[in-house]
């Protein structure tokens, strides 16, 4: 079955990334598999200069999920482009990189340098995890516009822009960045959450908060998701706690164009290519022929009667 | 490092909250040195849990566990039976690395549930003929294990939080009436006492292996760094580690 | 061990309660044990007249939780008072009415009725299931401010403001709710979230829509009761996902007075009174000798050492 | 009703993906009437399964429940093995009144996995002298079960979709030319087949039994309400049901 997916600048073999943060620059996942089964790779975040994050621990388990406050340590820009890329570039699979930063001008430096290397841009508006910039810009409308439309036109590349959903109203986040120049969505970043340790009366987190990932998350994201397609007109790259091809044809019914698999990974390294394996016999089960016939599923009125009963 | 059900075919309780776990399967392998780690998943916990390998045996492609119930996925761990299967990831990361260390005479200190690792890196190096001294520290005596083999390997001084077993105290404290007898040392145990140890016996080579909350357990995800006193800044502990030398973490 | 808590209008022998919608009136969960075990009795929504809710399905399940949109079905205020109300003025149980409208004007006529019979109520505007009314109230300050003052006025007892988490800044709304004269909070009602049938490619709730409660969602509400904390200075009744009475010790920790379990007795319809049980050798476990002492402890800046290590 | 930690005894496949499950415990008891349900806990997930009572024995304490994998939690019910635990709330629900009912003949209409709570139903019929015709519905051949067992208490018509056993069909299709050979209706299935059903038979006294989605299961939630045509407005399927009168609910 033909898998592919073409969204602005990214040529998809099918519908299948991991996401940013849970596969560093795919070394460490390249001795379990070839990335070149991936529909495409999505970086760790790159910032203007090295960064070292938070203190530990840095994790914590939930239930169906996890908290993490990593704080967006990573080695610079300029070291992922000469140390990171290449290793990616070597391989035939389409690179996102993630960008972050705490002022716009660094948003702005950063996608100027590495937009030259990849093939598209995901805007990390969204980290809950710095103490500046970061969820700043992805829980106000007008400053997610202002940084959004400063990226793109900084960026060689078409710019997805990953929404919080740590918001109110996030058709309005949406509305705001696709005004603004959005070539895409990508949606959505982590929920802010807390556990405390009965043992030391602390967080667990050392940074107090972190950001919850896993199945835990799946029903938010996949109705928010389902309010942005009915609203706006932009591919949405959708995530959040996907752990089966199932789970993938939901996010696509809902309204995905493609897939980020997370934290998953953690669980499972060979998740990537375990789905990407399952998807064509499960879009089978359900009576699909092809992934295009799949998104946004959920919102065709048409009552497909014979599907009704299983 | 590959993902492989394992077959259990021993789990039994050694001590107050103590297992011991032995899995078969083709993944013993590949463990290149004593204190590697496997990464454990228990149904119904969503992250794995880091376990070291206390011992392996390449021939009958076993590998030993012993672990701590502390919370509540090892408590879930200790209702697996024999004949059951476990996701086991591994194994992982840097252990003590035996083709490079130079010793003759080496100090052994674990506190609590930090000895696994150490009881294979001291059977390694006792039959390479190096002289041992372990130093083994417990809350108390209900808490002991594998006290009996590390004697096999040389003298053994016992430390318990109440003195119920050896001498009252911290494994810290028989450290100065050794003086002199060991050229390295290497120690696994709670941070509190590696930094311990490390300040204490700061002019002697020595390997640590450390602890932390993990992600993937596989170097991409960053959850588990120390500080490192290099350009570098930091290591991922769960691949560059768990085992350092004394001199390349930075102990807070 | 004294587990007793003071609250507002309330003298609760013990910090826990079922949270309203999950407990009906009362009568279903007397056959399992004696209501006087409980700390008090939250009801199902009451609104000014009979309301039969949303299509079915109204439950979907998800990962370590569910959604619901129920849509306030209750047989009406009056209704309330004269069929339900006097079962549980029997017994030796502080009552909570949970109040619910469409109108500022609803809120106000059933919180008039009903605080004539019970300790406190809880004001529910935060309901993300029905179309009108609801969680409008709930997601925006101003309007919060609006319905709060009136209901207060209003009332004969204390009001507790039951917020909604699907906001992004819920240290506003905590702060506006107060300032219009809210006696505590009640953190946090359920996520708006959403899952799709692969088969029938529709969502499974007929809502579309529902709430997700559960211990997926138990890091967020953690998480803004520690935010809620330290920025007003009103009582909370803390919930979503308890399971345990470690999770009770977490939520107290947090910054929560009392608590409130809901989708869990689903589960287990003992779970409020085997976690009461509990409670007295949890406490001890990790040193407390009091629940007063645990209220907030994860907000004591001095380090208690000996605790640290396990 | 009670929440219970019931033993397995017996757990079988008996059709394509259908499953017999054999519990023991005190909550048989309990047991007031066929049609009434127990709520499953599955681990790992977090609402209860209800299931129909099939049959029951006071005397042994135990209970059999014929399941079919629709989902998950299903499929993670096969793997529980004999001897093993399952955390059971029952009995649930109100089941045919047979007290109350009054019939000399009467008809059995099952659907699929709709058929094992009118296997209690018919038993108990049967054995006071009602006359039993039943008429039951499979996709195929291979998801057909305790045909035989029907056969016993009276006349069987099977219907299948794909016609591989029995005659090719719905189960509506046998009632024309059973029309005048019974007093009282007995039916459960999926809902569009309910429907389809009591339309057919207006004219005749019938008790549907009826499936919804369920949180609670004890009446306190409102998730598995079902229109009425009085003044209330709405039954319980958990509660109130899941065995009605036909002219109790509205169906859609
Ligand atoms: C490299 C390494 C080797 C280890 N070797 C052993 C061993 O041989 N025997 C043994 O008993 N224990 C060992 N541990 C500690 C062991 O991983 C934890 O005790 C265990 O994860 C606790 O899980 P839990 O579900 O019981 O606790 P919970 O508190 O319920 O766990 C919640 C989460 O925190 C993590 N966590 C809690 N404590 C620790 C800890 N001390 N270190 C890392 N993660 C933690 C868990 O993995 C899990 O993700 C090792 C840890 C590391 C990092
Ligand atoms: C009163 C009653 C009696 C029943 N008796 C039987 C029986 O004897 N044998 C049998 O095989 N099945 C019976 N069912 C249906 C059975 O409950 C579902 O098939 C089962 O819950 C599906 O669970 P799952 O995990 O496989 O599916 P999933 O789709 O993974 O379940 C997800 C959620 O939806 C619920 N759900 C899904 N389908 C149904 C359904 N048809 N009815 C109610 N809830 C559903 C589940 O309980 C769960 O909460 C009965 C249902 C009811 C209401
Ligand atoms: C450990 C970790 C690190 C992450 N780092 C980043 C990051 O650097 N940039 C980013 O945009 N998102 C980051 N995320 C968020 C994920 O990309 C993803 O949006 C989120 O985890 C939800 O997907 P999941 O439930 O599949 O994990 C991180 C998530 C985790 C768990
Ligand atoms: C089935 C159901 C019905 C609910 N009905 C109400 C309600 O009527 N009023 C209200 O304020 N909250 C209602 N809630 C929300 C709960 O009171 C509670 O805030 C939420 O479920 C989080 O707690 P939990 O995770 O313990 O369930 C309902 C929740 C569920 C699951
Ligand atoms: S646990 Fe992910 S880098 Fe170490
Ligand atoms: S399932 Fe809760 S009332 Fe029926």
């Amino acid at each position: 079955m033909n898998l592919s997916v073409n969204l602005p600048g990214l040529s998809l073999k099918n519908p299948v990334m991991p996401a940013s943060g849970c596969f560093g620059f795919g070394k460490e996942f390249a001795q379990f598999y070839d990335l070149e089964e991936l529909g495409a790779v999505i970086m760790k975040a790159a910032t203007g200069s090295q960064r070292f994050g938070n203190a530990t621990p840095r994790v914590a388990e939930t239930a169906s999920g996890m908290l993490n406050a990593i704080g967006l340590q990573n080695p610079g820009v300029d070291q992922i482009i000469t140390d990171e890329v290449p290793f990616l570039k070597e391989r035939q699979v389409p690179i996102i990189a993630n960008v972050a930063g705490s002022t716009v001008e660094e948003y702005v430096t950063v996608t100027g340098k590495i937009s030259e290397h990849v093939d598209a841009i995901e805007l990390n508006i969204s980290c809950p995890n710095v103490k500046e910039g970061g969820v700043q810009f992805g829980t106000d409308a007008t400053l997610a516009a202002e940084v959004t439309a400063e990226v793109v036109s900084a960026s060689h590349v078409p710019v997805y822009v990953k929404l919080s959903p740590n918001v109110t109203d996030i058709v309005e986040m949406a509305q705001a960045v696709e005004s603004a120049g959005a070539s895409g969505l990508s949606m959505v970043n982590t929920l802010t959450g807390m556990r405390i340790n009965p043992k030391t009366r602390k967080p667990i987190i050392a940074n107090g908060t972190g950001g919850l990932s896993g199945a835990a998350i799946k029903p938010i994201s996949i109705r928010m998701i389902h309010q942005v397609y009915q609203a706006v007109d932009l591919p949405i790259i959708g995530m959040g706690g996907i752990e089966s091809a199932d789970d993938v044809i939901e996010y696509l019914l809902a309204g995905a164009n493609a897939v980020a698999i997370g934290s998953a990974n953690f669980k499972n390294p060979f998740i990537c290519k375990e789905i990407i394996d399952e998807l064509p016999e499960t879009l089978e089960k359900y009576g699909f022929s092809k992934i295009d016939d799949v998104i946004g599923g959920a919102h065709i009125e048409k009552d497909p009667t014979h599907l009704l009963r299983s | 490092m590959n993902r492989e059900s394992m077959t259990i075919l021993h789990h039994e309780r050694i001590a107050k909250d103590t297992y011991q776990l032995v899995l078969k399967g083709k993944l013993v392998d590949q463990i290149e040195d004593p204190g590697q780690f496997v990464h454990l998943l228990i149904d119904g916990f969503y992250l794995r849990r880091p376990v070291s390998i206390a011992d392996y045996d390449k021939s009958s492609g076993t590998v030993t566990l012993l672990y701590k119930v502390l919370g509540e996925g090892t408590k879930a761990l200790t209702r697996k039976s024999v004949g059951e299967q476990l996701d086991v990831l591994g194994p992982g990361g840097q252990g003590f690395p035996l083709k490079s260390i130079q010793t003759q005479r080496a100090l052994i200190i674990g506190g609590g549930i930090g000895i696994p690792p150490l009881y294979s890196l001291a059977k390694h190096l006792h039959n390479q003929g190096v002289t041992i001294i372990s130093v083994l520290g417990f809350q108390s005596m209900d808490d002991a294990f594998l006290v009996d083999e590390f004697e096999k390997f040389g003298e053994v001084y016992i430390t318990t939080d109440d003195g119920s077993l050896g001498r009252k105290g911290l494994v810290t404290d028989p450290l100065s009436e050794l003086e002199g007898t060991f050229d390295t040392y290497f120690t696994c145990g709670p941070t509190p006492m590696l930094k311990a140890v490390s300040e204490r016996l700061s002019d002697i080579p020595g390997y640590i292996s450390m602890e932390e909350r993990m992600g993937c357990g596989i170097g991409a995800c960053f959850a588990c760094v120390v500080e490192s006193p290099d350009k570098k800044g930091y290591r991922r502990i769960c691949c560059d580690g768990p085992v350092f030398r004394s001199e390349e973490v930075v102990l807070s």
